[in-house]
């Protein structure tokens, strides 16, 4: 599964996206955000608050209770600011 | 009739209208908004903003939108271009061309496109 | 920052759109307002619209109007460019450019001097 | 004083303007109206129906009840249609 980060996201992150395989138990976008954070210090730091992050799944907006059985794509960003 | 263009180059804001307009007798208003990028966008003097995107999302949820403003009023043809990247004070971000028979459902869709691509497009300054 | 001209010849919006911003740092939006002659203004087909006018009357109220307009909203330059005489399906009749730090003030305003032109001025079809 | 007419009060007087000497007794847009429909054919159907017909004096809207003693310019049209 491709996971992506935009703007600060990203930049806390470190990379704008990677592969993951992810673990059995992992089902819905909350899951995964939870279980990026424990990846290490960026990622605790990219998700120390996971109300304001935004996530798509498949570049269509979802809620965090979203399930992610396959997904493709996820992305994760903070709020757009628009152009 | 619709038009969706993310790019990294200026756009010539002019061209497009008259792209929209050529041979159509049909067409009696057409709105073009300009967004600009000021010298002092976030209060500050500004060098440069980098406006970071994310690809297909934005063209597919621009298109999408476009769509609802053609369902709400009756367009002639509508034209949305947004640039991403390194944009200097004083170069054009954005373009929202819209033209109808009558003037009140050009700007009314041309003000629509501009609040959702202002507010909720999937840019980030 | 305020232009009227009332004129027979056909203008271009995009060189009035540029005369606006030129040098600015401040403009933030520029919304440009162009109204057509339609094929079939009437209703019915139209060969071509003759559009007689008040000269020194227009011009006065439209710069009344575009006072109004200045004091009503924090606008950056306003144009307004109104034809006169005979004009052709197809052919531009007015132009409204509204220029400000904010797309709203830039709307309202463009979207306020068109109601009062194509309502109330002293044109006769 | 000149007075000028437009569109379709233009039309039917069958010209654009004329210089009049006011007689005595005429005071508001709404005397000279009244004088002018007397002065022919082309006037009174011009002025047929006076409640349409708008005026300005000097360049000014006015309502039929204004006086025009020491205005330079009268001017008479139908309503306004916009450009």
């Amino acid at each position: 599964m491709k996971v992506r980060y935009f703007a600060w996201v990203r930049e806390r992150i470190g990379k704008p996206e990677e592969e993951i395989d992810l673990p059995a138990g992992i089902a819905t976008v909350a899951d995964l955000m939870a279980w990026l954070s424990e990846r290490g210090e960026e990622y605790a730091y990219a998700f120390e608050n996971p109300k304001v992050i935004r996530a798509a799944i498949d570049r269509a907006h979802v809620r965090p209770d979203a399930g992610i059985i396959g997904a493709r794509e996820i992305a994760f960003f903070p709020p757009m600011t628009g152009g | 009739m619709a038009t969706v263009r993310l790019q990294r180059e200026p756009f010539d804001a002019a061209s497009e209208a008259a792209q929209l307009r050529r041979g159509r007798g049909d067409i009696g208003a057409i709105v073009t908004f300009t967004g600009i990028c000021r010298q002092d966008e976030a209060g500050a003097p500004l060098v440069a903003m980098t406006l970071e995107h994310y690809p297909d999302m934005a063209e597919a949820e621009i298109a999408r939108h476009v769509e609802t403003a053609e369902h709400r009023w009756p367009l002639l043809g509508v034209t949305v271009i947004h640039r991403y990247g390194r944009i200097l004070p004083g170069e054009d971000i954005v373009l929202v061309v819209t033209a109808a028979a009558h003037r009140q459902d050009a700007f009314a869709a041309a003000e629509f496109l501009m609040d959702y691509l202002k507010t909720r497009a999937p840019f980030w300054k």
